[in-house]
């Protein structure tokens, strides 16, 4: 199966998910990975992800299928985790395999770009004082997927 | 003929209404869902404080990105909530 | 060390690789990854890749700290194999970690642009009826590199 | 005073000329690279034809990517090789 989603609470095994990628096709020269984890910094202890079960899974199919078509790739994984977790913990994992790199880093940019924004995740944060907040979406965040509906399809 | 649409609440919108979503009768068949809205913001003072207090609610109807101009029919699953932050 | 450069004939792990990125500080929000293998077809059956060793290590630290410094990175590594690959063999390792996913997937791609045409790398294919021929240098290779001095340099 | 130095040749041309590098004395202390290889050629048949057969030759002075124009000194490592094909 070229495309993979997942929505789970588990760690995602990279080694594995890149070993899948790479034995797709003889054809696969390249393999471009995104990898999003929880950082830290002013005292944030965790993220809480929650998710709208079954509406994800299908906007990340659908998302992945595009992928496929507008950069003629021969394979890509979806990983999104739920739940809690820790500073340092992995969250997203994004993982293409194309014939050549420049359409496997670009699908990679789109997937993560366009996931951001339009499938339905959401963060709260939890602080040591305490505190926990719902993280605003940014801005910059929306304007990165937008970018991809302005850009002519690609395959190079 | 009317029916009933099951609607459902995430993130800050879930916590703050204190609830994960609620079934509701329609006036009519067919009808926006600005219109369902504003019926449902005049009946539940807490639901109109809410719904006024947060920016940029989005709509899916039946797990898919709608607008508040989509109409909804019986049957419909109706989902609010804040801009998406996945990632 | 937040830069790792290996020139080896052994394979990698990517998990591992991943891992040692991961940790590298609390601030890594985001991992770019592009992983090179030997593409098949056409009868090709391996490539042996020659390198210049002492230039080669020289070369790749060298890009490493340019992206480090450029795109405002917390880590990245380069680890390149050398000898006989066949079809389907890793070749090449690209890993940047960042604040952000824009920072550590432009960086990926440049240090991976930039390598196939400035580290003194050669490769030469050898097909199934017993033909070899060196690889030529493809003139789209050579745009993605040179493209990288006419774009303003960014940490976005 | 002159002195020696040491080249090498990678890939096509390594495998074409049937050999890793030479020892070449200096005609004079800083040399440009073409007039060395100009040098060589006139006194080396197969380095000649190696040469005039292979396009777009790069060269390396103290393993550092340098032109033609480049000056050798004596004690120099030189390397000649075709355009680089890594990743």
């Amino acid at each position: 199966m070229p495309v993979r989603v997942l929505v789970q609470q588990a760690a995602f095994d990279t080694g594995a998910e890149t070993a899948r990628l790479s034995g797709l096709s003889e054809q696969v020269g390249g393999m471009g990975l995104f990898i999003g984890q929880v950082r830290g910094g002013d005292g944030l202890l965790s993220l809480t992800l929650e998710h709208y079960p079954g509406m994800t899974e299908t906007i990340l199919h659908q998302l992945a299928q595009e992928a496929m078509e507008r950069f003629n790739l021969l394979g890509c994984t979806l990983i999104h985790r739920v739940g809690r977790l820790e500073v340092g913990a992995p969250i997203v994992l994004v993982g293409t395999a194309a014939a050549h790199r420049g359409a496997a880093l670009s699908a990679t940019s789109f997937l993560i770009d366009r996931l951001k924004t339009g499938a339905p995740f959401w963060k709260k944060e939890e602080f040591a004082n305490g505190h926990t907040a719902w993280v605003d979406a940014r801005e910059e965040d929306e304007h990165a997927a937008a970018a991809w509906m302005h850009t002519a399809p690609s395959s190079s | 003929m009317t029916g009933s649409v099951n609607i459902l609440y995430f993130a800050a919108l879930r916590e703050q209404l204190g609830r994960e979503g609620q079934q509701v009768t329609l006036p009519s068949n067919n009808v926006p869902v600005a219109a369902l809205v504003q019926e449902l913001r005049q009946h539940d003072a807490r639901l109109d404080e809410v719904f006024a207090a947060t920016p940029r609610i989005r709509v899916a109807i039946n797990q898919k990105l709608g607008g508040f101009d989509t109409c909804v029919q019986p049957g419909d699953e109706l989902a609010f909530f804040p801009p998406m932050t996945g990632g």
